[in-house]
């Protein structure tokens, strides 16, 4: 796959503790990488994931708290449940499983999601493109929409 | 000009209009006909009896349509409005009629929509007649028939191994050459079929006074009555021929502004931003429905807006079907208006 | 085409001149939009008349039907007021002097000024409805076109006096002798020196003659429900009274369906329509 | 077959005794396939009630229509009672205000093959346990009413009403598990392409109609997510980004809430697809969190719940 995987990060904004990983999220995300943050992982809408699947997403990173740091309390804790069936059901569909991936970072976490990103960044260009469900790309950047 | 064109010349006579011309078909998708534009692979006759299941509406309004696009600067440009001419085949004279219908809304010397304007002078409609009444079809009802020609350019009769093609416009000549004229034989053959099916088309309610009666009950709760277990879909709508009412929407990811298909059934369909809505329930809206068919078209060009083509009636999902309504409507009380 | 070529769904391009609140509470904003093209005011302005309004189009967002609340004498602008309630009255709000706007326009019919030439004009507004009416009283104020009409009586009620649009212009007429004006609250404040009380009763109170008269009412529906019989009880002949009305509307051009009014469409057949057109046409507002 | 006249007798009585304000039912249609839902509000109403196979709608979708405050009798099958607890659960009716009578269900016949097997011209079907016998112009035949029930009623589940305060009519065996669990883990196992293009060719054919939407009893918001413009989240024309996108949100808004009556896609005038989605959430919903919907009026659809026990099944950095 020549082009970068295309990764839209969903981050919620309470579990990146340490300043220096926030700031390297908020002004060093490679450029391939689409950055939106939320609350909380439980107020990140499944229409989310599926706009950015449909604007041309690779692969899509949540990024949230452990069970019980969760500022909401439960917040990642319905994620996890809603997410995750919706993961599974765009799978039956056609958007393969390992394309959706949850990351829970602890509060001591340093250094975290730079690796996880770049790991992942590296399974999508291995899994190579897809244009499953991906309907908004007008048919010259290599979409199917007319 | 009447011409008789034999079954078996059909292929070929699509395939040499394919040459300069898009052909629509009514082809078979899934369980019913929908009318797609013919690839070489299948050139066959249409075998099935009646209608599609989407009207040909929807190749001169699309579904969805692109109206405007935003430049980055903020002003705005023509959507592109190109379309290649095309050829619509096998038309039934109930939707043919409709789009005729429609062209009084979308022609208006005040606004003519370009879209449909530009739609309407590419494409050459030939129209095929129904031999075979269908189950919840009324055209005759409603001042048509199995037969009309209106909106045509072309109308074909099924005699069996040949069609009897009725040349009705200038452009409709230009589509057929070196077929010879229809013998007096054949020519009443097609007429006593033709007059078969008119008659074999049951008169579904009378129409007289219908829109008095309508016009005269707004508040009647006859409305209630109808529309009772409507579900308020888009069903009965958007597989109208004569419904045109669409909605105009930005469409900020693809940075143009859209007009889709809409139904006055929806909620949202008229709700203001104060939150005030004119047709709260499914009573006002299925009033909408039927008074804009039955008296607001008859008051703006003397026109029932409806052919009888029984879509509505075919796949309501409730089965709520328009003609036992207005045979209910016809036992409204009315007086008659000596004004006007 | 008429549009300048154009189609009748493409906005043509504006930039917002001036862009001010109305309202002491900021629900009201005042935007003043200049033409980009020559051709295009040309063509406004040839078809413009008092009571006629655009549909304001902010890309992304979507399109909203505004009266036109200045007269064409006033200068190469056009004046509009919205009140902050939807999606694209929200990004009005948020616009300021020199961005980008479209718009489309003028539509609907508008105030029929040669039928009401010679007679005295009643007019009734109220709340942000007032500004087809403050269009039509700047048009009947110039010069040119004073003699052409008799007395003016106008009543404009708000629920507060911040709510009140174009003050100091208003607080001007009170001065001016070739027209009566009545101004009206809801709510009793400190230092309203006018009427205190809903429109319909001031109108009671006020009294106009219906002689060789024109009533023109706009204003909320709750407003014009009380303020017309009371009209009808002064005197008025159904076909002396107007009112605009409104309702939901996306194309603006009759073409979309959603707006009608029984067989006439408020965008394209109104939005001015004569009682005595009402009294034909089913109550489905 | 349900017994008619017991049917009516318990609809009439609970109405006399003014234990509900209005009973919900069928009456004959115009066409024999389309029998209507009917509101029944006295007795001499209750006349024309009927319930046979082609009554094709989930009544339950008409508690959230009818007045907040009215006592309802509800004439339910196996898949109408789930229903009817789903909505308990979810609060929008409380089980005093209602009086469920159970119907047994045999199935329900899809119209849609009777029309293309015999013909659009049908004067009258007749029903009995394993023939449905169609007279039209051209002549009268029979079929086998199984192969002619609508696919969701061929593997249902729960056939009888299960918290009916009467059922009329002698119970009719149920469904097994595994066909049900076959038929998704079949389609799982083709290969992505395959699944993808099947779910593009059925979704593409949408024209937004929203008749799913309408005919489904779960589907009551006020303001549905297509119907939101700021922002706009899927696309609200005949897209294929905007059929696709109805189509996964709407069936995933189901997850733990339906029950597998197949309204939506009886209610399709394009003949869509759409209960191999509910499927699959429905089948997920019995592996992961051993919920079936409207079982009971008490417990929780899996969304509405949390745990801390549950699998971090797609989780990156080793989640177990």
């Amino acid at each position: 796959m020549t082009a970068k995987a295309k990764i839209a990060l969903f981050q919620c904004r309470w579990c990146l503790f340490s300043p220096a990983d926030q700031e390297w999220v908020d002004t060093q995300l490679p450029e391939n990488i689409h950055l939106t943050k939320s609350p909380c992982t439980g107020r990140i809408n499944p229409l989310y994931l599926l706009n950015a699947i449909q604007g041309g997403a690779d692969g899509i990173m949540i990024s949230g708290c452990l069970p019980e740091q969760c500022h909401f309390k439960t917040g990642n804790l319905a994620a996890r449940r809603q997410l995750e069936e919706f993961n599974d059901f765009l799978h039956y569909i056609g958007y393969e499983k390992e394309r959706v991936r949850f990351l829970w970072l602890d509060l001591q976490d340093r250094g975290i999601i730079q690796k996880e990103l770049a790991a992942f960044e590296k399974e999508l260009e291995a899994m190579g493109a897809t244009h499953h469900l991906a309907t908004r790309i007008m048919r010259a950047e290599g979409g199917e929409n007319a | 000009m009447k011409l008789i064109l034999p079954k078996n010349d059909l292929p070929d006579q699509l395939r040499s209009w394919r040459k300069e011309f898009t052909v629509y078909l009514p082809q078979k998708l899934e369980r019913f006909s929908h009318f797609m534009p013919l690839d070489d692979a299948n050139a066959r006759i249409l075998e099935q009896p009646h209608n599609t299941r989407i009207p040909p509406k929807a190749l001169f309004l699309p579904m969805t349509e692109a109206l405007v696009k935003f430049t980055r600067f903020g002003t705005y440009e023509d959507a592109n409005m190109e379309i290649s001419p095309r050829i619509v085949f096998g038309m039934r004279p109930c939707d043919a009629q409709a789009v005729q219908l429609l062209d009084t809304v979308f022609e208006q010397e005040q606004y003519t929509d370009p879209f449909w304007v530009k739609r309407q002078e590419k494409t050459i409609k030939i129209g095929l007649g129904c031999h075979v009444p269908c189950a919840n079809g009324f055209c005759t009802t409603v001042g048509y028939g199995p037969f009309n020609k209106d909106g045509l350019d072309v109308l074909l009769t099924d005699l069996g191994d040949s069609f009897l093609v009725e040349v009705l416009s200038e452009s409709g000549k230009t589509l057929f050459e070196n077929l010879h004229e229809a013998s007096e034989e054949l020519l009443n053959q097609a007429k006593e079929i033709q007059n078969k099916a008119h008659d074999a088309m049951p008169i579904a309610f009378e129409t007289e006074n219908l829109k008095e009666k309508i016009d005269q009950n707004f508040k009647s709760d006859y409305w209630d009555e109808v529309s009772r277990s409507c579900l308020g879909c888009g069903v009965c709508t958007f597989l109208c021929p004569t419904c045109f009412c669409f909605d105009i929407v930005d469409e900020v990811q693809r940075q143009e502004r859209v007009r889709n298909w809409d139904t006055c059934m929806f909620r949202i369909y008229s709700l203001e931003a104060s939150g005030h809505n004119p047709r709260p329930s499914r009573v006002e809206r299925t009033r909408q429905r039927l008074s804009h068919k039955y008296a607001y078209w008859l008051d703006q060009i003397g026109l029932i807006g409806c052919t009888g083509c029984g879509r509505c009636v075919s796949y309501c999902p409730v089965g709520l079907d328009i003609r036992a309504m207005l045979r209910q409507a016809q036992s409204l009380p009315f007086e008659v208006s000596h004004a006007e | 085409m008429p549009n300048n070529n154009r189609s009748p769904y493409t906005p043509m391009p504006m930039r917002v001149l001036r862009a001010y609140y109305e309202s002491t509470d900021r629900s009201l904003k005042t935007l003043e939009l200049s033409f980009e093209n020559f051709e295009d005011r040309k063509a406004f302005f040839a078809k413009f008349n008092p009571g006629q309004f655009c549909l304001l189009s902010v890309a992304g967002k979507g399109e909203s039907a505004l009266g036109v609340a200045s007269a064409a004498w006033e200068g190469d602008f056009v004046r509009f007021t919205a009140q902050k309630m939807g999606t694209v009255t929200k990004a009005l709000h948020e616009l300021k002097s020199g961005d980008p706007i479209g718009m489309r326009g003028p539509l609907g019919n508008g105030f029929p000024l040669d039928d009401w030439k010679g007679k005295n004009l009643v007019i009734i507004g109220g709340g942000c409805a007032f500004s087809t009416l403050y269009a039509l009283t700047k048009h009947v104020h110039h010069p040119d076109n004073r003699e052409d009409y008799g007395k003016i009586t106008l009543v404009y009620g708000t629920r507060t006096s911040g709510l009140c649009m174009y003050k100091h212009d208003i607080a001007s007429w009170h001065e001016r002798e070739d027209m009566e004006i009545h101004q009206a609250i809801d709510v009793p404040e400190e230092n309203w020196l006018h009427h205190v009380g809903y429109v319909p009763d001031v109108v009671k109170e006020v009294a106009p003659s219906p002689e060789n008269a024109v009533a023109v009412v706009c204003g909320p529906p709750i407003m014009t429900k009380f303020t017309l019989p009371a009209l009808l009880e002064l005197g008025f002949l159904p076909e002396t009274i107007f009112t605009s009305l409104e309702k939901r509307m996306k194309c603006g051009l009759g073409k979309c369906g959603r707006c009608n009014l029984g067989h006439k469409y408020i965008c394209k057949d109104g939005p001015v329509f004569s009682l005595a057109e009402l009294n034909t046409l089913p109550p489905d507002l | 077959m349900p017994d008619i006249n017991a049917l009516r007798l318990e609809a009439k009585r609970v109405l006399r005794e003014g234990i509900v304000d209005v009973v919900v039912g069928f009456k004959p249609g115009d066409s024999p396939l389309h029998p209507q839902p009917a509101f029944f509000r006295n007795e001499d109403e209750v006349e024309e009630l009927i319930h046979n196979g082609l009554c094709k709608n989930n009544l339950a979708n008409y508690l959230t229509r009818l007045p907040k405050q009215e006592k309802v009798g509800m004439l339910v099958r196996g898949c109408e009672n789930r229903s009817v607890n789903s909505l308990i659960v979810e609060s929008q009716k409380e089980r005093d205000d209602l009086y469920l009578i159970g119907v047994p269900c045999e199935g329900i016949i899809d119209w849609r093959q009777i029309v293309e097997q015999a013909g659009e011209h049908i004067s009258l079907v007749e029903e009995s346990e394993t023939l449905v016998t169609v007279h039209t112009p051209a002549g009268v035949n029979s079929f086998n009413r199984f192969e002619l029930l609508h696919e969701s009623c061929q593997r249902c589940l729960y056939r009888n009403p299960i918290s009916a305060d009467i059922v009329i009519g002698d119970p009719v065996a149920n469904g097994s598990l595994d066909p049900v669990a076959q038929k998704v883990k079949d389609f799982e196992n083709q290969d992505i392409e395959a699944r993808y293009a099947f779910f593009q060719k059925e979704a593409e054919r949408c024209i937004r109609c929203y008749a799913c939407r309408e005919a489904c009893p779960s589907c009551y918001c006020a303001e549905c997510f297509v119907d939101h413009n700021a922002p706009r989240w899927t696309e609200s024309g005949a897209t294929p980004a905007g059929m696709q996108g109805w189509h996964i949100v709407r069936a995933f808004h189901q997850s733990g809430r339906c029950t597998s009556c197949g309204a939506c896609e009886r209610a399709c005038p394009m003949d869509i697809k759409m209960t191999y989605l509910t499927e699959k959430l429905n089948h997920d919903m019995r592996e992961k969190y051993n919920f079936e919907c409207g079982m009971d009026a008490e417990t929780k659809p899996p969304f509405q719940t949390v745990t801390l026990d549950d699998k971090n099944r797609f989780f990156l950095g080793g989640g177990n």
